[in-house]
């Protein structure tokens, strides 16, 4: 067995600064709700849909609400309050603001008691419908063989969605464990999900709830005939992460993209907005037993994969930190990790090896998302094939959760569809060939791949802890993150973030918090 | 767009992209690059991008393309010359041989020529075969005569004649400057000058065969990549019995 | 055949061979493989041969392929359109600037639209720059405005303009959909409505950008994959230099 | 240190079972020579050239011997009777028999003395010849950067010499360390090596000394540009080893494929012809200083790699018995082994580790050639891309004196330019990759690699065993090597095996046995 031999107190020292950074946000998450929370609960309750122009009806309704600066109470008690008072069902409520001028905020407030009564049959019909959707999904694990280990994820990303469901089961069929839908460009930037199913993406697909419903049962299709459950993936993420968390439990997705500081650090999202949107989302994704997946991915492919290592390790462990604070379980935390290095370095396939084998160490019961090689992908597909079988390799060795397989074309296209079956094809062949090789291997003493993983830890921890003294947001604002700066009130998405009133509700925070003994 | 008329798939249908490499003798820089781009542009590519080249020096530079082709094929026009008849286990053929020839069918395989793979025609012929299906040596219907590598082309006639074969198998797998269709053209014009072309079933095989080549060429039968012990027996066992009955 | 017209080499001089891959939405049997090779001699291949075909299921089948192309090209006849200006150091060019403008050059970069790959930019406009060579921040002679990722064609020109740009730096990494073309077009389009084409250098950049498409989208230039900000510093201040001239 | 625990008393018992093997035909050797033997005296005396028909002189002259029954003297005897009679040289008396009819056994004999005083000064000028090529290697092996360990070694078959020079020096500049010229098929079979250049081969290109001179050329042209010895290799192998093996010799070749059983058990050659011509090839190459590499990987192409391991490690250990008894130093035995596992086996790595490493253990010093995986190439070249990554992987690994590049398009058609250089780009990728990688690892307790590779060495010692008490002619014609029957007098070739007079005389033998200290 390659085992490393880590300095455990170095990994105290660096938890503990991890907790230390996250648990200074209490007065955030105390204090704050934002727009995205809000649609989120609205679409909990039950509204969907979207105007012609395609402004969705969870949007119109917290537009409302903001412009009659009603929102600090949170948009349930408003929608709840013209349920009771008009006899009308949520998704009616918000029609009539949509298309009837109804002004929710004009309609005096019932009771706290008689609110309750109407918002609670609603809560526990979503989440009872979540629960049985996570329910269904572990039966079918348990009916089904077991994911290996790493499992196979790849990526469709044509724009269309029924082209998409057409590659997706092709490579599911193909031995495919886990399809991702990629969005498409900038969906991280749009302040509303997107509704219906759609054709037209670049880069990527939309994630819309019909999008979700449609990969979701051309997917358990082929589940079924195959005997072999295809988890399904998209990104909750950018400006509405909570809301496509909870589209995903909705319609059952499996796994989420879901990171702590990616909005803030790769697509200029609000460092509060970002914070507060992550810890809703993750509750969303804890309670609907939803694996997240972290991208650390993207600090090497902006930043050198060896000099940088120990960003890696330290995000992974502020990523822990909160998710920890929004009641995901260790064995849900797909935290993140790329083969971004260099092949013309020098052993670079001992560097790779040192630093997934940390991510194994600390985070043993993570089904760790490793990512492929995409910086030194060239326009050359035979040598991308080769990286990618040595990070195959590398992947199998330390058995990581999830393989996110690359793609020969990586620098060239988005997957074409023989792109995906040659990947896989890769990765089948190297996980069959050294599947076992990891328990007739051992590390030579003082060994450099040991040495390597401590030296990383070590930068990890100094990083970490020099953050935990100056604070996260301070830190950011340096720019001591991914060599780019944030600024607390920069960034997009500000306006979306509201101070609570004292009587802010959202039913379904409450609930969840209760089940996952927040 | 008819159902039937096809074109490539990258990602959506129809879009007829493909992926091409291939070498010039030209310098790797922009000349080079725009060399093989009008290159795929005046083979009928549209849309040619050369993603990468490397310098494999002495004059010589390597590229990677992908370009998309206005061709399409309509496949309801194409139609394959395979071997019709159906597989039968190596039971199965035995029993119809028992059944419908009444006697031992002879067969002489050999390697023709200048080419020493015996790898091909062992899995057809020997006793062990080919992934877990046996070879003809095995089969109680079948006498089989392996003569190995390198065997002339008149020796194996020498030999069918001598033993009265039904069938002569012949292994090609040396294709380089086409020396496969010069040896498999030779064996069919001796034969047909000694007259023993119609006394027996000419069959043919190799990685480079197919069926189609092998009618082309003269011979009864061609197989390929893949083929086992019961493709062969089964065709030489039908294809006998059918002529039995016209006789 | 003159020395200037040339074909694909595989292992004999105009031999002609090529290695091709595509998808067919066919199934994998011999019918797919004839309507593989039809395709290929449609496409004007000679020789092709089909030497592998995997199942990619729900219809479709891949294929790898070898084949001749009668096709030549005459290099003689190809003229490239290239950047012509040398290409001098950070030092060189620092010098040129003093002596030829006398003043400092302002540039405006970004990745326009929704475009979010700055490495490509950062990489010609940072400090740090790429690959061991400076970007363009560093250089004394130029003022270098990087303004990211995803900026709007409107805040490109605007800001352009409010600091009197000597030239725009657009990158465009993503290219699904030909959308590169449709936004650097969009870009060119609303700089001459505003009458800002001529008042400033057009460059572009970016994995699938060559000097010749730039020229065709009515950029002053445009540059590829391996670019370094020497490149671009060089002929940026060249060109200066020379209209300054002409003035 | 990746180091198998290997049982050394089966390694002694193998090697004692091989030495008795070979040591067995010491009847044979003393006993009997062959018209290939001759030949090459007659080439090493210095006649060359061939008739309009394409019959080399040398074959004229032994041709002319044997039918007058006068060729158990040996042909040297008779050709310097002839010069000293005549006044002429070798040359001029093989032309005189060529086309004047001159019959040598009409010429009556001088004495001993005199024919030694005539023969001495040709033997001594081309032993010095082949000695100053020897030291002029040597030289440029000081002078030039070190050979790297695996040597990156590729074939060019275009059955055209000009086209092979083209391509050998691409591949030279590429990253080749060594290039092998493979031959037009069937030349084994040819009781006589094609004279000139020669542009028309199948499969590979004719061995000819003119080819042999062309080549050296060219490639000691790059060498002298890049700083970099490029080593040259052909086939001394066939009907015609001892000639060849001279041949190179004289043009400075620097490896010789030359294996002591390939011409019986692939070609069907007589044994006691092989075993007769590899005995004189083999001290020629010992002379020259030339690495013989053997051909283990023809085991692997017809039987299973795992099934046959053993019959690797048995002709392995054969071979460098039968190289000792040549004078052959470990250093310069580039044994052989090939990467022929089924790539749907389950940890065919690790299977292939084993044996890898077995083969390094028991033969520390010799330079192991590394064969690619052929059997299990396919015509999908991205899959045939990635097993010749693995094989590049192992030989890195377990550090091997020779790769001998896998191509991708193995199964299709003999190397194309491109497909060189891919495969040299793919051994320098992973090669760097995993540099250094075996100083990071040891073998995990009781591993499978290490039981895997005492089970092939016991497999073979067994089988090594069991042909010595059977003897190696009896043990051939049962079938118990490579599952093909041999006998003792079938197969091509046996009407050129002579039994010697007892005034037979081969001086260069005799000069070179000296040298060499047997
Ligand atoms: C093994 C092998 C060898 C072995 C052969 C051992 C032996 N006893 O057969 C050895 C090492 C001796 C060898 C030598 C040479 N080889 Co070789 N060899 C191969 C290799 C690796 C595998 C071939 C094989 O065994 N395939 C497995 C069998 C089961 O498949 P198969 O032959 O296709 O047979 C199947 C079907 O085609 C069909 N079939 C075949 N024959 C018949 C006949 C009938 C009647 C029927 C019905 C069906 C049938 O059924 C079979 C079972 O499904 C190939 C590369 C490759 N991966 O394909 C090169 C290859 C065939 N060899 C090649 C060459 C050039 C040579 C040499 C000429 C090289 C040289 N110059 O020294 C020599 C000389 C051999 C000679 N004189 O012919 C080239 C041929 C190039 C070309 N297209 O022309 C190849 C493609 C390698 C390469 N890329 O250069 N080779
Ligand atoms: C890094 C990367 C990312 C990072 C970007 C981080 C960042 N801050 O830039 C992240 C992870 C955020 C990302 C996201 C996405 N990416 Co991305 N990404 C890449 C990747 C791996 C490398 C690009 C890169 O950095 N190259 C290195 C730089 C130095 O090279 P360069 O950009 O070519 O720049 C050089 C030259 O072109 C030139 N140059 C470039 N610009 C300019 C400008 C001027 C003026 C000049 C003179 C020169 C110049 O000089 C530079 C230096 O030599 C490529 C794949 C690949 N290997 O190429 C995919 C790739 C570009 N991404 C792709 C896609 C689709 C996306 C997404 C849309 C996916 C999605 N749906 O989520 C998103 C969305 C991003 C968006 N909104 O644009 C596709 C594009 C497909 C296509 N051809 O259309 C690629 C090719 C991957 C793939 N095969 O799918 N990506
Ligand atoms: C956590 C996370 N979210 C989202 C994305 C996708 O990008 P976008 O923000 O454009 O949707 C990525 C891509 O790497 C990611 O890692
Ligand atoms: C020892 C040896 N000699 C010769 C050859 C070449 O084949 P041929 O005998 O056709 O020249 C090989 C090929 O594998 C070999 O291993």
């Amino acid at each position: 067995m390659l085992k490393l031999d880590i300095n455990q107190e170095m990994v105290s020292r660096a938890r503990k600064a991890a907790f230390q950074i996250t648990n200074a946000f209490s007065w955030l998450f105390e204090g704050y709700t934002t727009v995205a929370t809000e649609r989120t609960v609205l679409r909990l309750m039950g509204i969907d849909g979207a105007l012609k122009d395609g402004k969705p009806l969870p949007n119109v309704v917290v537009d409302n609400l903001v412009e009659n600066s009603a929102i600090p109470k949170g948009a349930a008690i408003w929608v709840a309050n013209a349920m009771l008072k008009k006899g009308l069902t949520a998704q009616q409520v918000a029609e009539e603001v949509a298309y009837k001028g109804l002004e929710l905020t004009q309609i005096s407030l019932a009771s706290g008691e008689e609110i309750l009564n109407t918002l609670n049959p609603l809560v526990e019909k979503m989440l009872d419908h979540i629960t049985a959707q996570k329910e269904k999904r572990e039966e079918l694990l348990v009916e089904y063989k077991q994911r290996p280990k790493p499992a196979i994820y790849v990526i469709v990303a044509t724009g269309n969605i029924y082209e998409d469901v057409v590659q997706a089961r092709a490579a599911a069929r193909e031995g495919a464990d886990a399809i991702a839908v990629i969005r498409s460009t900038a969906q991280s930037l749009l302040d509303y999900v997107p509704f219906g199913a759609t054709t037209v993406g670049f880069g990527g697909t939309f994630a819309t709830q019909e999008n979700f419903k449609i990969m979701r049962k051309a997917l358990d299709e082929v589940a079924q005939e195959k005997g072999h459950y295809i988890y399904l993936t998209n990104y909750a993420s950018g400006l509405c992460m909570p809301e496509i968390a909870a589209m995903g439990a909705m319609e059952r997705l499996d796994m989420m993209l879901n990171d702590a500081m990616y909005g803030i650090l790769f697509r200029d999202i609000n460092p509060k907005r970002t914070l507060l949107d992550q810890y809703f989302a993750r509750m969303i994704n804890a309670y609907a037993g939803i694996e997240i997946q972290t991208g650390e991915d993207n600090y090497l492919t902006t930043s050198d994969a060896v000099e940088k290592a120990y960003t890696v390790t330290a995000s992974q462990l502020i990523n822990e930190s909160f998710a920890v604070l929004s009641g995901i379980k260790p064995e849900k935390m797909g935290l993140g990790h790329a083969f971004e290095i260099n092949p013309e370095l020098e052993n670079s396939f001992s560097y790779e090896l040192a630093h997934a084998l940390l991510t194994k160490t600390l985070f043993p019961d993570s089904p760790v998302k490793y990512m492929p090689p995409t910086k030194f992908a060239g326009g050359n597909i035979f040598k991308t094939y080769l990286l990618d079988a040595m990070f195959n390799f590398i992947g199998q060795l330390t058995e990581q959760g999830v393989q996110l397989l690359g793609m020969m074309t990586e620098a060239i296209h988005t997957p074409h569809l023989a792109d995906r079956y040659l990947a896989i094809e890769n990765a089948q062949y190297i996980f069959k060939a050294v599947k076992d090789l990891n328990q007739n291997l051992c590390l030579a003493e003082d060994s450099f791949i040991n040495r390597r993983a401590n030296e990383v830890l070590a930068q990890a921890t100094e990083f970490l802890e020099k953050v935990a003294r100056e604070g996260l947001f301070s830190a950011m604002a340096k720019g001591e993150f991914a060599e780019i700066k944030r600024s607390e009130n920069g960034g997009k998405g500000l306006e979306g973030v509201i101070m609570k009133d004292k009587d802010y509700y959202n039913p379904f925070m409450e609930s969840m918090k209760q089940e996952l003994k927040l | 767009m008819s159902k039937n008329i096809i074109r490539p798939y990258g990602d959506t249908l129809n879009d007829g992209k493909m992926q091409l490499s291939f070498t010039l003798p030209v310098s790797c820089d922009a000349l080079g690059k725009e060399a093989a781009k009008r290159l795929l542009l005046q083979a009928g590519f549209d849309e040619a991008e050369i993603t990468s080249m490397n310098d494999l020096t002495e004059g010589f530079t390597h590229f990677i393309a992908y370009a998309v082709t206005s061709t399409s094929v309509d496949i309801s026009k194409i139609k394959v010359k395979v071997v019709e008849t159906p597989v039968m286990t190596m039971e199965e053929t035995d029993a119809f041989v028992a059944e419908h020839l009444g006697r031992k069918i002879t067969v002489v395989g050999a390697c023709i020529e200048s080419d020493a793979h015996t790898v091909g025609i062992d899995a057809i012929m020997n006793m062990k075969g080919y992934n877990h299906r046996y070879g003809l040596e095995r089969y109680h219907s079948f006498n089989a005569i392996n003569m190995g590598a390198q065997v002339s082309c008149e020796d194996l006639l020498a030999k069918a004649r001598e033993v009265n074969a039904d069938a002569i198998l012949v292994s090609q797998v040396v294709t380089q400057k086409n020396i496969h269709i010069k040896n498999l053209t030779r064996l069919i014009e001796l034969a047909e000058a000694e007259g023993l072309r119609d006394k027996m079933l000419f069959i043919c095989g190799g990685p480079r065969i197919s069926y189609e080549l092998a009618i082309e060429l003269g011979y009864d039968a061609g197989f390929g990549i893949g083929t086992y012990a019961t493709d062969v027996a089964s065709y030489i066992a039908i294809t006998l019995a059918k002529r039995k009955v016209q006789e």
